[in-house]
């Protein structure tokens, strides 16, 4: 069987859907940031099979970009969730609502 | 024109029904049969001694931060680097080179930024 | 001198003064105290506008209207609006009325407000006032009209909660404030609208093109801008904000809230009269709503104990009449109106000013040897002031006589042309006028009922108030009774300007030669079906009516109050009983009307008849704003403060944006 | 490709981008001069020279014809000159104000500035970004450089929870644009924002190409902090640092309208998508206005109100027309100047940083009468957000109005002028207490009683200018609104579709 383009397609929605179903429904602020960095690694998937179909470019490129902002995006997430643990001792999204209404 | 979206929700569908699913099998189909063992932080190795929340130096995380920017920063190098051969037939060499060094460069003042900083410092 | 010129002084004088007295005095203490020269400038940059005004006026062409374009305020596509003006005659009398009354009142200021810890800042809020009523009155477009018509809003809660330490002042403020927004974003619309669909928003354009506008949206238009106006003209339903100002210091009372700010909304409906013209249909909500309010606010006026609420519903019911002019299609007469009722009421306001200003001192003493506490806007403790303050109730009488419509004074004629206008707009077929014309006879004896008893229980009669053999007022300083005096002589001759169509065959009339627009000027007028024979002798019967009636409403409140007042209120009290108390209550309800909604709203209030005007008229403003805090107040809990509900949000509103693009 | 000539274009470049170059490379230059001299005083006025260097080439530049650069990444001409400008401007005004208040608050890093430097880099990269990957570039420095910004003051709990909800949701909402940039280009084959159009009508892939349409919407109405994606927003700006949340508020919001302009003018069918932000800008104007009523701190009220303020704006887009996209260009620049102001004065009224976050209006009781200047500029300011003539406010909500009714929008107007008449009620509810209440009746002001203010030259200096500007931008709109109307109209003009 021919797997097409379809499927990549299809992969990738679901993989992204995983990711924002992680983001809705985990609390530990890590496996949150683990989830968006899903999501974007799914869209890189979409990119990539869309470049190759088409025999563009201009998606990989994209995804070269998008690593290194997911790569910096890690990183400052992870320096505020430390800075916050060191407040709070927890790393539990729903413990934080200094600000609310 | 509605009908055209017909695939687009089917396979919204199909993403969100999957997606969900994936979740929820696992607790569905797998066994569970915890014991003292099963249930323990550490399946096998040490038992765990202590708090878990032993804090750890703030520059452990520092480090592993700064290695992954400068790593992923790595990625833009695979393509300039693969398609090198080709500026050089073109005698645009110098060029990118110069533009591949700025970039360097930038990564550079980084590191020395760091390093000024104290950020690799490990005591 | 050219008119550009002048213009340019006319507006940046006031706006000087408004900066002299208001900004440098916040950066230089000394300067706060100077009171001689903070009220030499704040009234001397009033009245040199007036002598400028009255310049342009005598060297004005009748029918060549003159346009001072200073420059193009914005250029934008097809959006073009110029920082511009207009001389003409309507705006000419307009800005009379405003800087020459204004300059009287800013005098008069300038003794009452002697002392005041904010004298400076008075001033400078008064200034500015002068500036924003000037634009709005002078202003060539909409947008420059809005400039002014929302600069005077803000003036007006500046000067209601003037003396803002007290938290019932700050509330009247607010309240002014708020109402006058809703009347704001109905002016804003009608302004998009008449942008829409001409292209252009200087009065040229709209008042040449207005008639050519569909009817559904002309009617739309000239339905928001007689919104617009009831705010700022305190009509129903909006008119609940001018009773609470009051609470301002009283020469803003006679100013904003009786002579200039509150016809404005006449001046805006005058101004656009080919378009409103053209909305016959409007006319007619514009005339009920007049007529009510008008009956409304006199027979609430009848029930008042506080001279300066007396004043203010007759303000509201005065303004009816102007409206109930512009119903059917008078605009000229409304303006007439405009103009007696500026004299007559800054005359009858700082009259009262003058009393409260003597009551003050009254108050002091009685509270100082008794520790007793009175009121000194309550007329039940006056009474007798005559002896005491012999400038100030002369005023107040000539005054109280024009307003009650005593012939030859001012009032009898602005009115009596009123009444006879809309009996002629009745005569030619519109039966809606009939009612304006009945509802206005009523009013008017109620006006002469209400004004001479507020004159009687206030300066005739015994002397009520504690003490009243050891505690003597004073009459106010000369700065005080010489604009009492001026606006009293005006009172008296300023209805001749409008001789009535009996006399001379209307030739005489001067303030019809000058705005109608048959003989050139800038306001319309409806074309009516030429008159039989027999029409001389009707107009005389009307101008007998008229003159009948305000005697017959002058002397029996002469006869019933002049010895001891307050016992024929309690007559009224027990006679009239519940609709007494409606009155007293300010409100307008007749108990016969609807026995079966009073019954159950008596339960409910005290007050019984009152719990109508507060739970349904006020109720209808305040509820508006308690359910917008209502709703900020619920809607707030959907900010939980935890992320992943935000996220959740964020989902949702991805799911909105898609289904909206796909079934769009 | 022919490489042979690939750097040929280079130095035009170069000039062409010229203002970006130098921030950019500036920044860079400040985290080196940082490196060795830690917290230098002279870090903050080199960025400022910069800026200053980069808004007058700017005005320049802003008659230009349109053009593209680095390869059709960029577009230049007039109405990219008109973004960075205000983007500039921001970053400028921020800064300066920023000098003393991370002095007082005790975080006065060299580092901020060039984060600050960074994030307009970005700002200039996604308002004038010509093709998707460059918007995305553009869209993530900025971001990433606020979340820093965001979370400035570590130690303080407040401000790091601000940050992490920033980043977390984000990140999350990138997720979805990015998505959206994907589906884009797989429908049109092209990330070139002028070619999708052609590329839709080769392709036929109408799904794909609607479906990403609405997931890039999430992104930009995100960033612009639209309802229901704005709960971010009172949070974010309620714990962040100020002045900075002025130039968050203000140049962020100016650089990704620019951006969907650019989106929606040169990219999209015009059909569509009117009804989505018709409803979006109700719904914002409705929750920002009505919530801001509620508020006590005055930073949270002034979030909700930016939030209100982003749905008039979206009036002027949902009109569709170029009228439209001019009026909400001149909306942003007015936006943006009497937001700073009032930020400004909110800084001013701090003496830790930390009162930002609980800090209530109460407790300002009677500020007018003893800080003069602030309370007299907070006038001008506050009326300008309400819209009264004769500020630039008022002019800026008649030209999102106006082409909204004149593309047959009424309903839309209707409410956003009854909206805006509600959020009279909060502004001046800021006037009222800070010049009519006294101190003495309000417990909660006691507190603030004994602080002495300090007004610093420099942040008086941009209060005045912002007062300054409001008023101008009151009195002579004209030539600003036309410039923006002329990138939209003739065949010179700077939005005209490029190749």
């Amino acid at each position: 069987m021919e797997i097409t383009l379809n499927w990549y397609l299809s992969l990738s929605a679901v993989l992204f859907v995983i990711g924002v179903l992680g983001v809705l429904m985990r609390r530990n602020a890590i496996v949150i940031l683990m989830s968006v960095e899903l999501m974007l690694n799914a869209v890189n998937l979409t990119l990539v099979a869309l470049s190759q179909a088409m025999g563009d470019v201009a998606g990989q490129i994209l995804v070269f970009f998008v690593m290194a902002v997911a790569a910096a995006e890690a990183a400052i997430g992870l320096a505020i969730i430390i800075a916050l643990f060191r407040k709070k001792v927890t790393v539990d999204v729903n413990e934080f609502h200094l600000f609310k209404y | 024109m509605l009908t055209d979206f017909v695939p687009l929700f089917l396979m919204m569908a199909l993403a969100l029904g999957l997606a969900l699913s994936l979740l929820k099998l696992h607790q569905l189909l797998g066994p569970k049969r915890p014991n003292l063992i099963k249930t323990a932080a550490y399946e096998s190795g040490m038992d765990p001694i202590g708090t878990a929340r032993e804090r750890y130096s703030v520059k452990f995380y520092l480090v592993a931060m700064i290695f992954i920017v400068f790593d992923v920063e790595v990625v833009f190098l695979y393509p300039w680097a693969v398609s090198f051969r080709d500026f050089l037939a073109a005698d645009a060499g110098l060029g990118v080179m110069m533009v591949v060094s700025f970039f360097i460069l930038v990564l550079g003042i980084g590191l020395l930024y760091d390093i000024k900083k104290g950020g690799l410092e490990f005591e | 001198m050219d008119a550009a010129l002048l213009v340019q002084l006319i507006l940046l004088l006031p706006l000087a003064g408004a900066v002299f007295n208001g900004i440098l005095p916040l950066f230089l203490p000394a300067l706060r105290t100077r009171e001689p020269l903070i009220g030499a400038v704040a009234t001397a940059v009033v009245a040199i506008p007036f002598v400028l005004v009255l310049i342009l006026f005598l060297g004005y062409e009748p029918g060549q209207p003159v346009i001072v374009d200073f420059f193009p305020w914005i250029v934008a596509g097809d959006l073009e609006v110029h920082f511009a003006y207009r001389i003409d005659e309507l705006s000419l009398v307009m800005g009379l009325i405003v800087t020459g009354v204004g300059a009287l009142i800013h005098l008069y200021a300038v003794g009452y407000m002697h002392g005041d810890s904010g004298f400076w800042r008075f001033f400078a809020y008064l200034n500015l006032f002068i500036f924003a009523m000037l634009n709005l009155v002078l202003g060539d477009n909409m947008v420059v009209l809005f400039l002014g018509w929302e600069g005077v809003g803000v003036c007006s809660y500046l000067l209601i909660g003037f003396w803002y330490t007290n938290l019932k002042n700050s509330a009247a403020a607010n309240k002014a404030f708020i109402v006058n927004r809703i009347g704001d974003f109905a002016f804003l619309v009608a302004m998009f609208l008449l942008f829409r669909e001409l292209g252009g928003l200087d009065f040229t354009t709209i008042t040449e093109g207005g008639g050519a506008i569909p009817e559904a949206t002309l009617n739309w238009i000239v339905l928001l801008l007689f919104i617009g106006a009831t705010g700022k003209s305190a009509q129903i339903p909006l008119f609940v904000w001018l009773p609470d100002a009051m609470a301002g210091p009283t020469p803003v009372s006679a100013l904003i809230h009786a002579a200039t700010m509150v016809t404005s909304g006449l001046y805006l409906l005058a101004r656009l009269s080919p378009v409103v013209l053209a909305a016959p249909d409007i006319m007619v909500v514009i005339a009920v709503v007049a007529a009510l309010t008008a009956i409304m606010a006199a027979s609430i006026a009848i029930a008042q104990n506080d001279i300066k609420k007396v004043l203010a519903y007759s303000t509201v019911s005065q303004l009816g009449y102007m409206f109930m002019a512009a119903g059917v299609g008078a605009f000229f007469v409304a303006i007439f109106h405009v103009m007696t009722h500026a004299f007559f009421k800054a005359c009858l306001f700082l009259g009262s000013g003058s009393v409260i200003h003597a009551m003050h001192h009254v108050e002091h003493e009685v509270e100082h040897k008794t520790g007793k506490h009175i009121d000194p806007q309550d007329m039940r403790t006056m009474g007798g002031l005559k002896k005491y303050m012999p400038a100030t109730s002369r005023t107040y009488f000539i005054a109280m006589l024009a307003i009650a419509g005593i012939p030859p004074l001012a009032g009898f004629f602005s009115k009596d042309e009123i009444l006879f206008k809309a009996f002629e707009y009745g005569y030619d077929g519109h039966a809606y006028a009939w009612f304006v014309w009945i509802v206005g006879l009523l009013t008017a004896v109620l006006t002469a009922f209400y004004m001479a008893r507020s004159y009687y229980l206030t300066f005739e009669g015994e002397e009520r108030w504690p003490l009243a053999d050891q505690v003597h007022p004073h009459e106010s300083p000369w700065t005080m009774t010489v604009p009492l005096w001026v606006l009293a002589g005006l009172s008296v001759v300023g209805g001749f300007l409008g001789l009535p169509g009996v006399i001379a065959h209307g030739e005489w009339n001067l303030i019809h030669h000058w705005l109608g627009e048959p003989y050139g000027g800038p306001v319309a007028e409806p074309v009516l079906a030429p008159h039989g024979e027999g029409f001389l002798a009707i107009e005389w019967g009307l101008i007998l009516l008229g003159a009948g009636i305000a005697f017959a409403g002058w002397l029996f409140a002469r006869a019933k109050y002049r010895t001891d007042g307050l016992a024929y209120d309690a007559h009224l009290r027990a006679k009239l009983g519940g609709l007494y108390r409606a009155w007293e209550g300010k409100y307008y309800w007749d108990e016969l009307y609807d026995r079966l909604v009073v019954r159950p709203l008596m339960r409910f209030s005290e007050r019984g008849l009152a719990a109508f005007d507060r739970y349904v008229v006020d109720g209808a403003v305040n509820g508006v704003a308690a359910l917008t805090a209502g709703i900020s107040r619920g809607l707030r809990y959907m900010q939980t403060g935890i992320v992943q509900n935000y996220a959740l949000a964020i989902v949702f509103g991805a799911l909105l944006v898609i289904s909206l693009i796909l079934f769009a | 490709m022919d490489l042979t000539n690939i750097y040929a274009s280079l130095p035009a470049d170069l000039v062409a981008t010229f203002s970006m170059v130098l921030v950019a490379l500036v920044a860079l230059a400040l985290v080196v001069w940082d490196a060795f001299r830690n917290n230098a005083p002279g870090i903050p006025w080199a960025g400022v020279v910069a800026l200053g260097v980069a808004i007058v080439w700017e005005l320049f530049a802003l008659g230009d014809a349109p053009g593209t650069a680095w390869y059709g990444m960029v577009r230049t001409g007039g109405f990219a000159a008109f973004v960075n400008i205000v983007v500039l401007i921001g970053a400028l005004l921020s800064i300066i104000l920023s000098v003393p208040y991370l002095r007082e608050i005790r975080h006065a890093h060299g580092e901020v500035y060039a984060i600050i430097l960074f994030a307009t880099v970005g700002m200039m990269l996604l308002g004038t970004a010509n093709n998707l990957v460059a918007v995305f570039v553009g869209l993530e420095t900025m971001s990433i450089s606020l979340y820093i910004l965001t979370g400035l003051v570590r130690e303080d709990e407040g401000a790091t929870e601000s940050a992490l909800k920033y980043f977390l949701l984000g990140a999350f909402s990138t997720g979805f644009f990015l998505y959206g940039i994907a589906l884009l280009y797989g429908a049109t084959g092209t990330m070139d924002l002028a070619r999708m159009s052609e590329g839709l009508a080769a392709g036929e892939n109408l799904v794909m190409f609607w479906a990403g349409v609405g997931l890039l919407l999430v992104g930009f109405l995100f960033k612009v902090s639209a309802a229901p994606f704005h709960m971010w927003t009172p949070d974010v700006y309620q714990g962040a640092p100020t002045t900075l949340t002025a130039y968050m508020s203000t140049a962020t919001k100016a650089a990704t309208f620019a951006s969907l302009i650019l989106v929606l003018y040169a990219a999209l069918p015009p059909e569509r998508w009117t009804m989505v932000l018709a409803v979006i800008a109700v719904l914002t104007m409705v929750v920002g206005n009505v919530l801001a009523i509620a508020q006590q701190n005055v930073k949270r009220m002034l979030a909700y109100s930016s939030i209100a303020h982003a749905g008039y704006v979206l009036v002027g887009l949902a009109a569709g027309t170029p009228a439209g996209y001019a009026g909400a260009l001149f909306y942003l620049l007015v936006y943006s100047i009497m937001n700073i102001g009032a930020f400004g004065v909110m800084a001013l009224l701090e003496w830790d940083g930390k009162e930002g976050q609980t800090q209530t209006l109460n407790s300002l009781a009677g500020i007018g009468p003893r800080k003069p200047l602030l309370g007299a500029t907070m006038v001008v300011f506050m009326f300008a957000l309400v819209g009264f003539p004769p500020l630039g406010g008022f002019w800026g909500k008649v030209a999102v109005f106006a082409p909204a009714v004149e593309a047959g929008l009424t309903w839309l107007v209707i409410v956003g002028v009854l909206a805006s008449a509600v959020s009279a009620y909060y502004y001046l509810r800021v006037l009222y207490v800070f010049w009519m209440r006294s101190p003495e009746d309000e417990p909660e002001a006691a507190a603030v009683q004994d602080r002495v203010f300090a007004v610093p030259v420099t942040s008086a200096a941009v209060l005045i200018v912002c007062v300054v500007l409001l008023l101008y931008f009151g009195v002579r709109p004209g030539g600003i609104l036309e410039t923006t109307a002329s990138f939209f109209a003739g065949p010179g003009a700077s939005m005209a579709l490029l190749p």
